[in-house]
């Protein structure tokens, strides 16, 4: 409809950016905690030097694991980068060559954790068995969640196309608000920390404690594996945070590829995630973590918001 | 007294020998009463015979004298010695109720009969009821009966009552055919008769009371 | 005509493999091998004839008469678009299960008497010649005898496996229940000929446009029920988890993957053929019945496969998944057919996901059956808790085995996933047709196909993880070696099949053109879903009439390769070399097999948020000494039992069973019972009928 | 020629019969016994071919007519059947002690009377003909039913003979009454019982007499053919009687009794109309295949299965007739044939089951497969076979049967049909799957097959798949013509 199509080049900008500005959210969190715990906290950069410390050093496998194991931080590193070309981060407006819409990213994103928990099984210890079979467990609840919040806003402009939907809403997103996309964005908002694996749900800062879900799948992996694995699991967060901004305020400017449009966009696109970010960081250090069998409840509520959320746009 | 009258008194005779067939507590008495039936389904034969001179009649009635109403008794008395049942079998329904299932034959009869209207040709207008009547009640023995000379006996009672019917609503049938019948029914008794013994010889009970296979 | 040719080859070839059964007379193994070879012969001959008529003259049927062998009716084959994919789909398994069939059974059965052999052999031509030819029966007769013949010789695969009552069992429960589906056909059947006054389809159809709506509403869900009671549908499916599994695994692939299909082919052809009225949509309740079925169907399938240690009945069970999402694109293309707007676009998607499902299917269910079958033939363990450790052990398989988990779970960028998006968009764009009730229940099974999506995916990391990651839990799973080349042939196959059908969608959708024109008298499949190049998949216009939604599996699929090719550099990162091999960290236990992660333990969580379904049946024994808190052992049995089968089967089966029972008991043998039945009938029959009326 | 035939026909099998009497060697009784069934075989052949060329012949109270000829056909092809398999089976039985070798030439002595009377029961033309030969199958068959002399058979032997003569003298009086109202009509002397004759004159009957005689006839004949609920005697006859002579019982016996209330039926169709003695039989066959189901579920013994398995399938020929029409009919008649041969091939397999394993309890063999290959695959095909699969030939005669009912519109006895039909595939199934599957029971012998009884069964076999398979143009002209003669 509106917007002139952006080209496979820009696409490509666009992923790589998404990608390396993915450990700086990260850092951003934890720094964020770090002071709402009144702890000094590591520097934003920590994660990437984390990940170049993790590609400097050699690998250590378990016997058991297969020739798969080896495989899995590849792909799923892949995966996930993959779905990050899916999502505008500066500019809305399809593509100009049909890529892929929301469900192929979330499919993506599938994949990614499918891959993950099979690796996390190859090792053989019961940690991974744990992680993996946990993890399983709340992807399934959380998947369709997703799906429904993308639907509730899909239907209405009647396409998946990630683009597409944003340049649907429009600049004036904020006044086309229906109490649908209310709904549905507070569905997302209980979503978040599932999918990127924080409190309530999940810890990413323990390790060998019976409470983790993704940590416990990684832990087998070392070296520049478990960096791939890392860096995944930072794309996998910016992404998502991405598609919530893309579903809800897609801000920036859609027509005109100048650089100031472009800056402006980044900015926008800058300022969105650091709140959710910041969201984020909040919801994890003023909760505790819930119990596993605690936790579909807790995404039961996400599930009646985005229900609701559906029902009204239909009715 | 004309023909129809007297096929008329010989029936409700027939039906009152069937009756004591049916209360006959003692199996010889109703051998005794099936001859006596026999005896009374060869007079009506010559009495049709010399109503409608129809000379096959007379052969037929010949026949029912000499084989059912002296030959097969005979043969079932006999039996009945080698067997020496003497006392008293109970039945196997009490013999209220089967007079009153007679009752009722007799009456469905009558009333399926009277629903036909007359039948072209029969004799009198009672003579396929009664015959209708004679045949069932004969099954009704052998259904009540509890020994097999029982079911034999009444056996015979029910091809008398189809014998009456043949010759009372047609006359009679073709000679041929009828002496089949009678032969068959001869060769029927024989085979029945050596069942019996033979049951009775190996193992000691009477044939129809055995109730071995089932379901 | 070159096609025809080609059909009687098929025929000929079919009848040939049935024939050489013989052979066993002399020798087994070359049994085996000729029928198998004749099996192949037949189904590369299927091909041929379906390319034929799919990327032929665009309407064109082949039609060919039989021999006369009944004087009361002509039959006939006519294969017409729909006939000749469902003869692609059936044909394509049929290959791989050729190749992989002789090598199986040798190796999971070496001491099979020559009886069995010719048994199997027999069987298995049968069985796949009457699928062929039932897709391309062109009368009732036909296809009812080939229906028929098609149950048999299945049952006949099914009991022939091995010698225990367990199999007999399955095979009673499936032929009965297979049966009773055939009376239903046979009642619709019977009278539409009865109107036609002929058994071939013209007539029916011409016979059908002449009745009113509620006979045709009625006919349509006898034969529903039919169909689905064959096609496994919830709660018809009971027969299913018993029967796929217990026949050789290679006709278990054909029974999973192609058979079901055969009941798609068949309610395809009754709801949008033989009974659709002549204008105009069908009537509503067909297509909601059958979305609703199929929806939960797809959801009750997959969870039941989630609990289940049965490598081969888990996989069973994610047919009765797969059947549902089918019948949901089925259902939707029902209620969108000749609906003013986008409706007629919408059911266009709707039917092309549907069919590009039913070959996706039996496409990766057939890999993953020969890929349990291998395991099974080399460790002759059905049972995952007792396997592991095989992915070392067994690499192709295990790789093969895992290239079709993946597909199943509609996982990017395999084959699975390309048929559910086109589902979701054919649902997405309902939503825009139907406000109210309608169009929640439409996205309410969007969200049940999304969650079954998820439940997929989780069971097949249960699946492959326990069955062929960790350690080798028993001795048959430590002893096990990698599968012969030719079933590693025919699994390849299929695996193949998957991607190119994942990668490159686009391509397949110049077949489905045929069967979707034919069908909605519509815009054929690549007119809509290829409008924009075979490398791009659209929906064309959605309902709200903006432009389509568009993605492209290729690209994506380049995409991820680049990515994993840098991805793999970053992996090997600055210091090469190889990597430091050390034991599993157990918090500084020696690790055994006892750590690792058990089918059971996997889906334990799912079985605790889903017991409301499960209803799971848990015993613990524990065994102390003297105090509780001495415990010398702790037994643990849990089972989740099928509701359908406990709470109607069970009982309708005891029911009759005790009534029969208690008949025949009250029978006393008294003689004089038997006059009195005969004097009372008499009296009845003339006081009924003799009296004058 | 043809005519000739009739009279050389019954003959047959008498003199075979009396020529048994000569010899007491096992081999020379049945080398005569097959070389007599041949002979008859080949006649009826000549028989069938001189009627389908110039129409029905008579002679005397014989008539042969396409209707008695699909019977006739039937019985003689079992005849002969039955005469492959008694070789071996005789054999065993005699190296067991079942049959005493002494007595043997009695006991085809036997079988070949109760041929013979059946022959004439099927080519008469006078009713008191048909009535007095069903009368000589009772008597001969009741001798062979109690041939073993325990005194099970006895029992047997004895409520047979006794219940059926019950029955065929209902039969008789039947026949009296329609007799009575055609003499009235013109149908005189002798003619006043000819099928024929009646048939000239036929539509001028007193309805009401006719009624009741049909109605005679219907029970009185049904009885013998097995019709519930007066069949009670057939699972202890069919049961008790030699396998060969269980095969003759269900494949023909019970066949000739249906014939005789075609016959009956044709002429109270033309006296009250085609509705009355159509829907007699339907209401006869759906209690017959209601009443065979608990007890075909529920069943221990195997012959008895088959024997409720033959009242079931009386019901379903029944039950075409009564759904009427053309194709009903000829359902009805080519089911006549499709069951005679399958019930006979299933009783001489079960037979050939219970001599391996002594027993007839269903609860004691298992796993047939194992010991007797070829015979338990027959068992197994047998089973199917009755139970309504294809490409077996029960499956086109129920077809035809089903659709006769459904253009017919009895929407109900369809359902009940139905129902009935899949609930007793259930259970039979069940039954022989049990049998013929899992593991052998130590007491099985082992020894392997011997030829003739496969013989015989391969050769129903054959018949029994190749009339799933095809209708052969001649069988289906014969069965057409038949179809007339019934449907006019």
């Amino acid at each position: 409809m509106m917007a002139d199509e952006k080209s496979l080049g820009f696409v490509v900008l666009e992923m790589i950016l998404l990608v390396s500005l993915g450990p700086l959210v990260t850092g951003i969190i934890q720094k964020t905690k770090a002071r709402l715990q009144s702890r000094q906290g590591a520097g934003v950069l920590q994660p990437y030097r984390d990940l170049i410390k993790l590609f400097r050093k050699g690998t250590v496998q378990a016997d058991t694991a297969s020739g798969l194991f080896r495989m899995v931080p590849v792909l799923v590193l892949a995966a996930t980068v993959a779905a990050g070309a899916l999502v505008p981060v500066v500019r809305a407006g399809p593509p100009a060559f049909p890529m892929g819409d929301a469900l192929l990213l979330l499919g993506l994103l599938a994949l990614a954790r499918f891959l993950t928990a099979v690796g996390a099984l190859d090792a053989g210890g019961a940690f991974g068995g744990m992680g993996a079979s946990r993890e399983m467990m709340v992807a399934l609840l959380v998947e369709p969640v997703m799906m429904m919040v993308v639907f509730s806003t899909a239907v209405a402009a009647g396409t998946t196309e990630l683009g597409v939907l944003a340049a649907h809403r429009g600049t004036s997103w904020i006044l086309a608000w229906r109490a649908a996309d209310f709904l549905g964005f507070a569905a997302m908002l209980v979503l978040l920390p599932a999918e990127t694996g924080r409190i309530p749900v999940d810890n990413p800062d323990t390790h060998l404690e019976l409470t983790m879900l993704h940590e416990g799948m990684l832990l087998e992996h070392s070296g520049p594996g478990l960096g791939c694995m890392l860096l995944a699991s930072h794309t996998r967060q910016i992404v998502t945070l991405g598609l919530v901004s893309a579903l809800f305020f897609p801000l920036g400017p859609v027509d005109g590829a100048d650089v100031t449009g472009f800056l402006l966009g980044a900015g926008a696109f800058a300022t969105k995630i650091l709140v959710l970010a910041l969201y984020l960081a909040f919801v994890e250090s003023s909760y505790a973590k819930l119990r596993l069998f605690r936790v579909p409840q807790y995404l039961g509520i996400g599930f009646v918001c985005a229900l609701t959320a559906l029902a009204l746009r239909i009715l | 007294m004309s023909t129809p009258t007297i096929i008329d008194d010989l029936g409700a005779l027939l039906l009152f020998t069937m009756i004591l067939i049916l209360a006959a507590g003692q199996i010889h008495r109703a051998v005794y009463a099936v001859a006596a039936q026999s005896l009374l389904i060869a007079i009506a034969g010559a009495v049709l015979a010399t109503a409608t001179g129809n000379r096959d009649l007379w052969v037929i009635a010949g026949i029912t004298l000499t084989v059912k109403t002296i030959v097969l008794p005979c043969v079932l008395l006999w039996v009945v010695r080698r067997m020496n049942v003497r006392r008293e079998v109970e039945p196997v329904i009490p013999i209220g109720a089967t007079l009153a299932l007679a009752v009722m034959v007799v009456v469905m009869s009558f009333h399926l009969g009277a629903s036909l209207g007359p039948v072209s040709q029969a004799i009198t207008g009672n003579a396929l009821p009664v015959g209708i009547a004679l045949t069932l009640l004969g099954v009704l023995v052998m259904a009540t009966g509890k020994t097999a000379l029982n079911q034999m006996v009444g056996l015979f009672a029910s091809e008398n009552g189809i014998f009456f019917t043949a010759m009372s609503v047609t006359q009679g049938m073709p000679l041929i055919i009828e002496i089949g019948v009678i032969l068959d029914v001869i060769l029927a008794v024989l085979v029945m008769a050596i069942m019996v013994l033979r049951v009775r010889s190996t193992v000691d009970a009477d044939i129809a009371d055995l109730d071995r296979l089932r379901g | 005509m070159e096609v025809g040719a080609s059909l009687n080859l098929m025929a000929a070839c079919y009848g040939a493999g049935a024939i050489s059964a013989l052979l066993a007379r002399w020798s087994g193994r070359l049994a085996l091998a000729v029928g198998h070879l004749a099996t192949l012969a037949g189904a590369v001959a299927g091909v041929a004839v379906s390319l034929g008529v799919l990327l032929g003259a665009p309407g064109h049927t082949l039609s060919q008469p039989l021999l006369v062998l009944f004087p009361f009716a002509r039959l006939s084959l006519s294969v017409d678009g729909l006939s000749a994919y469902f003869l692609l789909v059936i044909s394509v398994v049929a290959i791989a299960a050729a190749i992989y069939g002789p090598a199986y059974l040798r190796t999971h059965s070496p001491d099979a008497g020559p009886a069995r052999q010719a048994a199997q052999v027999l069987a298995l031509n049968v069985f796949v010649g009457c699928m062929a030819f039932l897709c391309c029966a062109g009368d009732a007769l036909s296809f009812l005898l080939c229906w028929e013949g098609m149950t048999l010789a299945s049952y006949v695969l099914v009991v022939s496996d091995d010698q225990d009552g367990e199999n007999a069992r399955a095979g009673l429960l499936y032929m009965v229940m297979a049966h009773g589906g055939t009376v239903l056909l046979m009642v619709v059947f019977l009278f539409l000929t009865d109107r036609a006054g002929a058994f071939d389809f013209a007539a029916l159809r011409a016979a059908a446009h002449g009745l009113d709506g509620s006979t045709r509403t009625t006919l349509f869900f006898l034969a529903f029920v039919g169909f689905a009671t064959k096609a496994g549908a919830v709660p018809l499916h009971v027969w299913l988890p018993r029967a796929h599994p217990a026949a050789p695994s290679h006709v278990s692939a054909l029974m999973s993957g192609v058979m079901l299909k055969v009941a798609i082919y068949g309610m395809l052809r009754f709801g949008f053929d033989l009974l659709a009225p002549v204008a105009g949509p069908l009537p509503p309740s067909w297509g909601w019945t059958v979305l609703v079925a199929g929806t939960i169907s797809a959801v009750l399938g997959v969870l039941y496969a989630l609990q289940q240690h049965d490598l081969k009945r888990l996989l069973a069970f994610h047919s009765v998944e797969n059947i549902g999402i089918i019948l949901i694109g089925v259902g939707l293309a029902m209620i969108l057919w000749r609906r003013e707007g986008a409706g007629g676009v919408l059911a266009t998607v709707a039917l092309t996901a549907a069919l590009l499902h039913t070959i996706n299917h039996a496409a990766f269910k057939g890999l993953l059956f020969l890929g349990a079958g291998s395991v099974i033939a080399r460790t002759h363990v059905r049972n995952m808790e007792e396997l592991g450790g095989l992915a070392r052990r067994m690499p192709w398989t295990a790789g093969l085995f895992l290239l079709g988990a993946v597909a199943i779970s509609a996982l990017p960028p395999l084959n699975g996933f390309v048929s559910e998006w086109l589902t979701f968009q054919a649902l997405l764009g309902g939503t825009g047709l139907f406000h109210g009730p309608a169009g929640l229940v439409i996205v309410f099974t969007a969200a049940m196909l999304a969650l079954t999506g998820g439940l997929a995916a989780a069971c097949f990391a249960k699946a492959f993880g326990v069955t062929f990651l960790g350690r080798p839990r028993t001795s048959h799973a430590e002893d096990a070696t990698e599968a012969p080349p030719s079933m590693i042939v025919g699994m390849a196959w299929l695996g193949a099949l998957c991607v190119a059908l994942g990668v490159a969608p686009g391509y397949a959708m110049r077949l489905l053109d045929a069967p979707t024109a034919e069908l909605l008298q519509g815009p054929g499949a690549s007119a809509v879903v290829t409008a924009h190049g075979p490398l791009v998949l659209s929906t064309g216009l959605t309902a709200l009439g903006t432009d389509a939604t568009a993605i492209s599996m290729t690209l994506v699929a380049a995409l991820l390769i680049v990515l994993a090719a840098l991805a793999w550099i970053l992996r090997r990162g600055v210091r090469h070399g190889a990597p430091r091999v050390a034991p599993t960290w157990t918090c500084g236990m020696t690790p055994t097999s006892r750590f690792d992660y058990t089918a059971t333990a996997f889906a334990k969580p799912l079985r605790l948020v889903f017991a409301a379904l499960y209803r799971p049946r848990r015993e613990v024994i524990r065994e102390t000494a003297g105090t509780p808190y001495v415990v010398r052992r702790i037994r643990y049995a849990g089972e989740v039992v099928d509701l359908a089968e406990t709470q109607i089967y069970h009982r309708v089966q005891r029911g009759i069973t005790e009534l029969s029972r208690t008949i025949r008991a009250r029978s006393t043998g008294r003689i004089h019972g038997y006059i009195g039945f005969v004097l009372g009938a008499l009296f009845v029959a003339l006081l009924l009928f003799g009296v004058g009326r | 020629m043809a005519e000739t035939l009739l009279w050389v026909l019954p003959l047959v099998p008498t003199v075979t019969a009396a020529l048994m009497l000569t010899t007491r060697d096992r081999r020379i009784l049945s080398a005569i016994d097959i070389g007599g069934s041949a002979i008859l075989v080949a006649l009826t052949l000549v028989l069938a071919g001189e009627v389908a060329s110039g129409g029905p012949r008579s002679l005397g109270v014989l008539r042969a007519d396409d209707l008695g000829l699909v019977f006739l056909l039937l019985l003689v092809v079992l005849t002969l059947a039955v005469s492959i398999y008694t070789v071996g089976w005789l054999k065993q039985a005699v190296a067991v002690g079942n049959m005493k070798a002494e007595s043997l030439r009695s006991y085809f002595c036997l079988v070949h009377l109760f041929v013979a009377t059946m022959v004439v029961t099927v080519l008469a033309d006078n009713l008191g003909v048909l009535w007095i030969a069903m009368e000589g199958t009772t008597i001969t068959s009741a001798v062979l039913v109690g041939y073993h002399g325990h005194h099970h058979g006895l029992e047997a032997a004895w409520k047979y003979i006794i219940v059926t003569t019950i029955g065929i003298s209902f039969g008789l009086f039947g026949t009296v009454l329609v007799s009575a109202t055609a003499a009235a009509h013109g149908a005189v002397g002798a003619d006043a019982m000819s099928w024929s004759a009646i048939m000239k004159v036929a539509p001028m009957l007193d309805p009401g007499i006719v009624r009741i005689g049909f109605i005679f006839v219907m029970v009185g004949y049904g009885t013998k053919a097995g019709l519930a609920p007066m069949h009670l005697w057939l699972p202890d006859a069919h049961s008790q009687a030699p396998t060969p002579v269980s095969a003759l019982l269900s494949g023909v016996l019970i066949k000739c009794a249906l014939l005789g209330i075609i016959r009956f039926q044709t002429i109270a169709a033309a006296a009250c109309g085609r509705a009355y003695p159509t829907q007699v039989l339907l209401v006869f066959g759906l209690v017959s295949v209601v009443v065979a189901t608990p007890f075909i579920l529920a069943q221990r013994d195997l012959k008895r299965l088959l024997g409720y398995h033959s009242v079931e399938h009386v019901g379903i020929v029944a039950l075409g007739l009564g759904f009427g029409g053309p194709i009903g009919t000829y359902g009805a008649l080519l089911h006549v044939i499709n069951h005679g041969v399958t019930k006979a091939l299933a009783f001489f397999a079960s037979g050939t089951a219970i001599a391996r394993y002594g027993t007839r309890d269903m609860r004691v063999i298992r796993g047939l497969l194992a010991v007797a290959p070829i015979g338990g695959t027959l068992l197994m095909l047998a089973a199917l076979s009755l139970a309504g699969v294809p490409p077996f030939s029960i499956f086109v005669s129920e077809l035809l049967v089903l659709r006769a009912g459904i253009s017919a519109g009895h929407w109900v006895a369809v359902a009940i049909f139905l129902s009935m039909v899949v609930i007793i595939f259930a259970g039979l199934l069940h039954h022989v799957g049990a049998m013929v599957f899992g593991k052998p029971t130590e007491e099985a012998s082992r020894e392997p097959e011997a030829w003739s009884p496969l013989l015989g069964m391969v050769l129903l076999a054959a018949i029994m798949t190749l009339l799933g398979l095809t209708i052969p143009a001649s069988l289906d002209g014969l069965l057409q013509r038949a179809t007339e003669i019934i449907v006019g």
